[in-house]
């Protein structure tokens, strides 16, 4: 379809992101540069790139709970948890030999990577048991895990910050790979995969109707509550994901701070990239963009020598704007102003 | 032998490992002294804190002790307690009330004197010309990063060749921590001397972000930090954090005696002072072995 | 013409829909005490005519006056003061009210400034009475069914005392029995000088009770009528805008299969509190009538052949093999379609493409991954938009800007792109225009002739007699009866009639 | 056919409720209100058992625990959150949701404070000026959601960041209040029974508990909300003012968010930037515990008070018990919240729009 470019649902999104960068830019030039450093690529984006990642990867997941009509508020919990499980199994600890300090791990990687993604699946498995099985809202549902989920993650770190001695896992969080962060290129590699997945299967096409109408879905031959348990599935899939990569950005796993209040950015991020809440029409690379958006926001605040406490109203302001930027009834309005500054009547 | 002592402890939370070490003390000690303990989590939430000593005094508890979330706002629910005729011991933090008579002791650190201490040590140890300073706060509005920024800045105040020169919150997490550093490096033309967090775990994600940068953390940027905590020594050994001033939770001691006095209708001082000291790298080796948490 | 000035009066209304020009410069005149018919095939713009005077659409141009004054309603709610009382095409109400709220919200009875449930419930009870529904009016709207909700909005209509009564198809999923009774109350209205205006796709009702008739073809306007002046064959004409071939007569004797064995057969099939146990056959190429009053239980019948609901007595078998069929799913696995009767909440996704609305149940049935490219997608909606006659602006339209009568046909298409072996057909010709129900006919019995089985429902008991190879009758969720081909209408109503 | 169909009637009743008035549906206008009661008040019903049974349990648990004290401090300590829950009950039925509750309670706390103990101004003068700010607060905030069909998700997730920043920006250390009126105010018992009492806080919200049961079924606004919630294109079809109940509705959850702040300010005799965080989520949980449909169009003010209890008797429970470390006392809560939402289901017949 060849619709004018403002007509594209991701056109508002993408110039967001390109005003904040060009502000960040604006307030210190050195923003926008790029090196290479010991064969990697060096600067400001690098970071936003990297930090993004998790965010962006959960969004992902969120994404399609959304697209169900669900909410899935436990996945700060989930990340905690699978950061957790990570953190422990590989755990390894200082051992000082006469002098040499050397590192061990306790269980081998790969094991303790499946272990933490395998319990993330089951946290989404238990979420969209009582959604889709139980029939329990899905706001409540989650918020069980997420209250319960930050018990569980402590209860595996037992209270403590388990810092990781083991190099190799390192990589997942700091690594490079091809001059690019490895965060950003896992993040991106769901995104594909879950693209052609969403294209090239009837994924897409069977999430969109069940959360527009599901009564109709079903009367269709849709297996409608299967589709919502997976999408749960998945969704704790990506929390997981998630998990390691902070918990190896900062070498440790932290079960209280890991991915606190990351559901609320998450579902802002979704909504930022224009899908609705309501259900149905969803855009993963809108979800993507919205995660971008909301660290470079957040680096823009550091970086700006902005004091700590203005942080949250300067937030409230950018979304603010975002959202009026991306309502079409805003722009009418502007335009009408626009037409005539007389005080236009606007009716409440 | 009388009846087993009652202790109600209404805990702020386990937010950090720090305060999960202090609750294992506090617990610990109890079962050694031989005190019933009831102990209950707040969550960070004042409110909890205030429904715990409500469900303390409903229980009918021997003394409550909790470790208040915030100074201000306590006058009500203390009256209740005095009314109930129930002693209440403060631990780590002070309330500010007009009438101290709702409170029989107050033991703990003070963050003041922390900020304080980070501060001489800086005055002391980095000499010479301009000292661009960074700061990683704690979370915004929590009485810890209030404190040990004020006591800090008392310390520096009249001293111009020490400048903070950028100062953002971290929230007290190694995630956060790393991530403003990061921030900081790439931002900031000016180059940075000193690194002065809030409390250990901002530091460690620092010292990663400081490393990632190329910069030599300890070197290139002496860093001070707050809290004495393992991964503190573990980074002072490896010469990557200059110091990091202890503020001990091993408060169940103190805690425990303060409390037996108490019911024994022994006099107690009201302010309990928790002796603290100063970590520099060089002595981190040696202390190491002995920390608890 | 009367020389009284009109109540209601449009003059060049124009509206379109990005691009999508639904209405042309429509001129329309509503005297007091007038009963006007606006006729029109499916998508000719009747709807939004009514959407535009009613303040849900602004108008392009055009103005509309209101006993001589020029007014522009900007929502319904000041259509409503400007004394417009509007039956709007989809039922909209809010399920999740009571009967009696439905009818009196925003207009409640008040005591001492509280709402007066009591006083309420007691009149909507009477209103409803008038139209001789008798229901629990406490009950939640959701617990009726199409006919009875449609019979609600009417009763909210008619509560209001207006100058101006707006009903678009209204009688679409009512009975004659009910009809009939409508009709008396609009006559009374009318006689007490309000005037009404009346949308419908059947003809015999339009000559029973409009006075003028006024046709819309593709969103412009073709004339005004006295209805006496203007011959059925005329008027479908001037909608359709050629002659129609006379429509055929009853059912093609029993199709070859008639004495095979069954394709899918119930014995004694039936659920506590929906249908009483039920045996009836469905043989392939063959089209089994189901015929009954309103809450006879047809719908229910359907729903439990195709797995909405469960059964708990008897057994079904498909092709002599025994089957449970406990979801949708597994029906569309046997072979089974179901176009469902109510459409908006159990038949169209809103806000998907018409394409994607039509390559659903395929592709369900297909599965996730045997997914149709796009170009198939393409090939198959276009065949059947173009064999079914569907209007719309693209393919890739949502599906909702459609009108009533094409989602229905989209809806159709859905199943008939899977190639059903028994496809279920409950009220298939609601909201479709003469000709548009004609094709769908032949449409029906074309498939019978290739072999499909059809199992078809409609309050139209002429309808019923016209395709059916049998009838089966049901009165109080029981089947009373069946009928053999050839048929007449006036065995199926004496069966339904039976000491009743 | 009336009779035969209203017979029917009531077997559809029976098909989806209690299988025993199935044969024998008495005639339509029998009794309706009663039968009505039956099915709709079934989630509240089911809330209000469970809530007994917790009490039941904790009861034979704990010494102590069974004292009237005990029931009232649940009112009292809740009685902020519940006054909120009243307001969030109301918009949540609408089909919307706002998060900024826990943020303008933080607010007006911290407004009051800086007023009343820097600006010394007159309690009397303070009070109506925060329930202003608040009302005004949430008016913004539901026109922004009407006018420019914004997301009511993220309208008030900006609103709930705007508010806790305005807090820090009047100061991020507490101020704590120290005038006669407040103190006063927060130390006032009224007495139930023998030495029981409760506080004015709690009054405050059992008033509001009826207020908002009376606006929601008996005034036009309330009754429209609800319409709103069930279908919002029916509604503005039906010619109901939609678009000022939708303002109104996000107005009166910023009444009850500032009322709510100014109970939370008589409980805590201080103004702090970092008050009532994540209040929002015990405000959602408690309405939706009290039976509310996040989807709209279903709900009882009622039922959001026990919603409420239902959160505060868990608390109780696990502070009574006094043994469970830190997570262990995170995972019982979640796990009591399961097992609350899990009987819930299973003992409640499906609702309609559910
Ligand atoms: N909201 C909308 N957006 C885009 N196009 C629309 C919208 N509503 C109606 N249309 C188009 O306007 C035309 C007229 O539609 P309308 O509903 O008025 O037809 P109608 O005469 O009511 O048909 P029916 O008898 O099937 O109800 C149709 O082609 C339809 O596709
Ligand atoms: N006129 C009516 N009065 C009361 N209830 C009715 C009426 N018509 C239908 N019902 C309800 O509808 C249910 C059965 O309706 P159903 O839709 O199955 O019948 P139907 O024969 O399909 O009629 P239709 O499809 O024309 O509505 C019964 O439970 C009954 O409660
Ligand atoms: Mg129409
Ligand atoms: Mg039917």
């Amino acid at each position: 379809m060849n619709v004018a470019p403002w007509r594209h649902r991701l056109f508002w999104p993408v110039v967001t992101l390109v005003l904040l960068l060009a502000v960040n830019a604006a307030f210190n030039p050195s923003f926008i540069r790029i090196t290479v450093r010991d064969g990697h690529l060096y600067g400001s984006l690098v970071d936003i790139l990297k930090g993004a990642a998790p965010l962006a990867l959960v969004a992902l997941g969120m994404t399609l709970v959304i697209a169900t009509r669900g909410i899935d508020i436990s996945v700060g919990a989930v990340v905690a948890i699978s950061a957790g499980v990570a953190a422990w199994m590989i755990g390894g600890s200082l051992v000082i030999h006469d002098g040499v300090s050397s590192y061990v791990s306790r269980f081998p990687m790969p094991l303790a990577i499946a272990c933490a993604l395998g319990v993330a699946m089951l946290c989404g498995a238990w979420n969209g048991a009582l959604v889709a099985g139980l029939g329990m809202q899905p706001i409540i549902a989650t918020l069980i895990l997420m209250v319960a989920g930050r018990g569980i993650a402590q209860l595996i770190t037992n209270g403590q910050i388990i810092t990781v001695y083991y190099a190799p896992y390192f990589a997942i969080g700091n690594g490079y790979l091809a001059g690019l962060p490895v965060p950003f290129l896992l993040a991106a590699a769901v995104f594909a995969a879950l693209l052609a997945l969403v294209r090239r299967t009837a994924l897409g096409l069977f999430i969109e109707a069940v959360g527009i109408n599901p009564a109709a879905a079903h009367v269709a031959g849709l297996p409608a509550r299967r589709i919502t348990f997976w999408t749960y599935v998945f969704c704790g899939l990506c929390a997981g994901i998630a998990g390691l990569i902070v918990s190896s950005t900062v070498k440790s796993a932290d079960g209280n701070n890991a991915g606190l209040l990351m559901e609320l950015d998450a579902i802002l991020a979704v909504t930022l990239g224009g899908t609705s809440l309501t259900g149905g029409r969803f855009s993963l690379a809108g979800s993507a963009i919205g995660a971008l958006v909301i660290q470079t926001l957040t680096y823009a605040i550091y970086s700006m020598g902005v004091p700590p406490e203005v942080n949250l109203v300067v937030k409230a302001a950018v979304v603010f704007a975002v959202m009026l930027l991306q309502s079409p009834e805003f722009r009418l309005t502007l335009a009408q102003w626009a037409r005539r500054p007389l005080p236009s009547q606007e009716a409440g | 032998q009388q009846k087993k002592i009652v202790l109600g402890f209404s805990q702020i939370g386990a937010e950090s490992e720090w305060r999960t070490a202090n609750t294992e003390s506090i617990k610990q000690a109890a079962k050694d002294a031989g005190i019933e303990l009831k102990f209950s989590d707040a969550q960070q939430k004042q409110e909890n804190q205030i429904k715990a000593i409500r469900s303390f005094i409903a229980q009918k508890v021997d003394v409550i002790a909790f470790s208040p979330v915030v100074e201000s706002g306590w006058g009500t629910v203390l009256r209740e307690a005095k009314a109930a005729k129930i002693p209440v011991i403060l631990t780590d933090r002070a309330v500010n009330e007009k009438d101290d008579s709702l409170w029989v002791t107050f033991m703990g650190s003070d963050f003041l004197e922390e900020g304080r201490k980070a501060g001489r040590w800086l005055v002391d140890n980095v000499k010479g010309g301009e000292v661009n300073i960074v700061e990683l706060q704690g979370t915004v509005g929590s009485a810890p990063a209030i404190d040990r920024k004020k006591g800090f800045e008392e310390v520096i105040k009249g001293k111009p060749q020490y400048k903070i020169v950028r100062s953002q919150t971290g929230d007290f997490t190694r995630a956060k921590g790393k991530e403003v550093m990061q921030a900081f490096l790439k931002a900031d033309p000016k180059k940075i001397n000193v690194l002065y967090a809030h409390n250990d775990d901002m530091a460690i994600g620092a010292i990663q972000a400081i490393e990632e940068a190329g910069l030599k953390p300890g070197q290139d940027i002496k860093i001070v930090s707050i809290d004495a905590v393992k991964g503190a020594f573990e980074a002072m050994m490896a010469g990557k954090l200059n110091v990091s001033v202890e503020c001990s939770p091993l408060l169940g001691p103190q805690l425990m005696k303060a409390v037996q006095d108490v019911v024994a209708g022994k006099t107690v001082p009201k302010r309990i002072v928790t002796e603290e000291t100063v970590f520099p790298m060089e002595s981190a080796a040696k202390e190491f072995p002995k920390r608890k948490y | 013409m009367t020389p009284a000035q009109p109540v209601l009066e449009l003059a060049g209304i124009s509206k379109s829909f990005l691009g999508v020009r639904a209405l042309a410069g429509v001129d329309l005149r509503l005297q007091a005490g007038e009963v006007h018919a606006l006729m029109g095939q499916n998508g000719a713009g009747k709807s939004t005519l009514i959407k535009v005077l009613t303040g849900v659409y602004p108008a392009d141009a055009g103005t509309i006056r209101i006993a001589g004054e020029a007014v522009r309603p900007r929502s319904p709610l000041e259509a409503q003061r400007l004394g417009v009382s509007t039956v709007y095409q989809e039922v909209n109400l809010c399920p999740n009210l009571s009967v009696a709220e439905n009818i009196f919200a925003g207009r409640y009875p008040r005591r001492w400034g509280t709402i007066a449930w009591r006083t309420m419930e007691d009149r909507a009870r009477a209103l409803l009475a008038r139209l001789n529904v008798n229901i629990d009016v406490g009950r939640l709207l959701s617990a009726y069914p199409m006919a009875v909700q449609q019979m609600v909005a009417i009763a909210r209509a008619l509560s209001v005392d207006a100058r101006v009564l707006v009903l678009d198809e209204p009688t679409s999923s009512l009975d004659e029995d009910e009809v009939r009774r409508l009709f008396a109350v609009l006559r009374r209205l009318r006689d007490e000088g309000m005037a009404i205006l009346f949308v419908t796709h059947f003809l015999e009702q339009v000559y029973a009770i409009a006075d003028r008739i006024t046709v819309l073809r593709n969103g412009e306007r073709v004339g005004e009528y006295r209805a006496e002046h203007l011959s059925a064959p005329a008027l479908v004409a001037a909608m359709v805008g050629r002659e129609l071939a006379a429509r055929r007569e009853a059912a093609p004797a029993p199709a070859a299969a008639a004495g095979g064995e069954a394709l899918v057969e119930l014995r004694g099939l039936g659920s506590k509190g929906v249908v009483h146990p039920t045996d009836l056959a469905l043989r392939a190429g063959e089209v089994v009538g189901l015929a009954g009053l309103l809450g006879s239980g047809r719908t229910e019948l359907a729903r439990l052949l195709f797995g909405l609901e469960r059964a708990d007595k008897g057994e079904l078998r498909v092709r002599g093999a025994p089957v449970r069929v406990d979801r949708p799913r597994q029906a569309v696995a046997l072979g089974m379609g179901l176009l469902p009767e109510d459409r908006q909440t159990h038949g169209i996704v809103s806000d998907l493409s018409l394409r994607e609305n039509i390559v659903l149940a395929l592709q369900a049935r297909r599965g996730v991954l045997r997914n149709l490219g796009a170009q198939e997608q393409q090939r198959l909606a276009e065949g059947l938009v173009r064999a079914l006659g569907i209007k719309a602006a693209s393919l890739d339209a949502p599906i909702a800007q459609l009108s009533g009568g094409n989602q229905q046909k989209a809806l159709l298409a859905r199943w008939l792109a899977t190639q059903p072996s028994l496809l279920i057909l409950d009220e298939p010709t609601r909201g479709i225009d003469v000709a548009a129900k004609q094709e769908v006919m032949d449409e029906i019995l074309r498939l019978a002739g290739e072999g499909m089985a059809v199992l078809f429902i409609s309050s139209e008991i002429d309808e019923v007699v016209r395709v059916s190879h049998r009838i089966a009758v049901l009165r109080d969720r029981h089947k009373v009866g069946e009928l053999p081909a050839g048929g007449q209408e006036q065995d199926v109503y004496r069966l339904i009639a039976e000491e009743a | 056919m009336g009779p035969p169909a209203a017979a029917l009637a009531g077997g559809r009743v029976s098909a989806n409720l209690s299988l025993q008035t199935e044969q024998a549906a008495p005639p339509p206008d029998a009794e309706p209100r009663r039968r009505r009661l039956d099915r709709k008040y079934v989630p509240l019903l089911v809330t209000v058992t469970l809530f007994l049974a917790m009490a039941a349990l904790g009861s034979v648990l704990y010494t102590g625990f069974f004292s009237a004290q005990v029931f009232l401090n649940l009112l009292i300590d809740n009685a902020f959150l519940c006054v909120v829950a009243v307001g969030l009950t109301f918009v949540i039925v609408s089909g919307g949701i706002d998060l900024s509750v826990g943020a303008v309670i933080a607010l007006v706390t911290m407004v009051s404070a800086q007023l009343v103990e820097r600006h010394h101004w007159s309690p009397m003068a303070v009070i109506p000026l925060v329930l202003a700010l608040g009302t005004g607060f949430g008016a913004t905030m539901g026109f922004l959601i009407e006018r420019f069909r914004l997301q009511p998700f993220i309208v008030t997730l900006a609103g709930m960041f705007l508010a806790r920043g305005l807090c820090y920006l009047i100061s991020i250390d507490s101020i704590s209040i120290a005038n006669d009126f407040y103190s006063a105010v927060s130390q006032t018992r009224i007495p139930v029974w023998a030495e029981a009492s409760i506080s004015v806080g709690a009054v405050i919200a059992l008033t509001m508990v009826a207020l908002g049961t009376y606006v929601a079924h008996f005034t036009q606004f309330g009754r429209t909300v609800y319409a709103i919630g069930g279908n919002e294109s029916s509604a503005r079809l039906m010619g109901l003012p939609v678009r000022s109940t939708l303002v109104g509705v996000y107005a009166f959850s910023g009444f009850c968010s500032a009322l709510g702040g100014v109970v939370f300010t008589f409980y805590m005799l201080s103004g702090y930037g970092l008050h009532a965080v994540g209040l929002e989520l015990d405000a959602i949980a408690a309405v939706v515990i009290g039976g509310t449909l996040l989807s709209g169009g279903v709900g009882y003010v009622f039922g959001t008070l026990f919603g409420v209890l239902m959160l505060g008797i868990i608390q109780t429970l696990i502070m009574f018990d006094g043994s469970l470390s830190s997570w262990w006392t995170r995972i019982a809560i979640g796990g009591l919240l399961f097992v609350f939402c899990l009987l819930q289901r299973l003992f409640e017949a499906k609702r309609p729009g559910a």
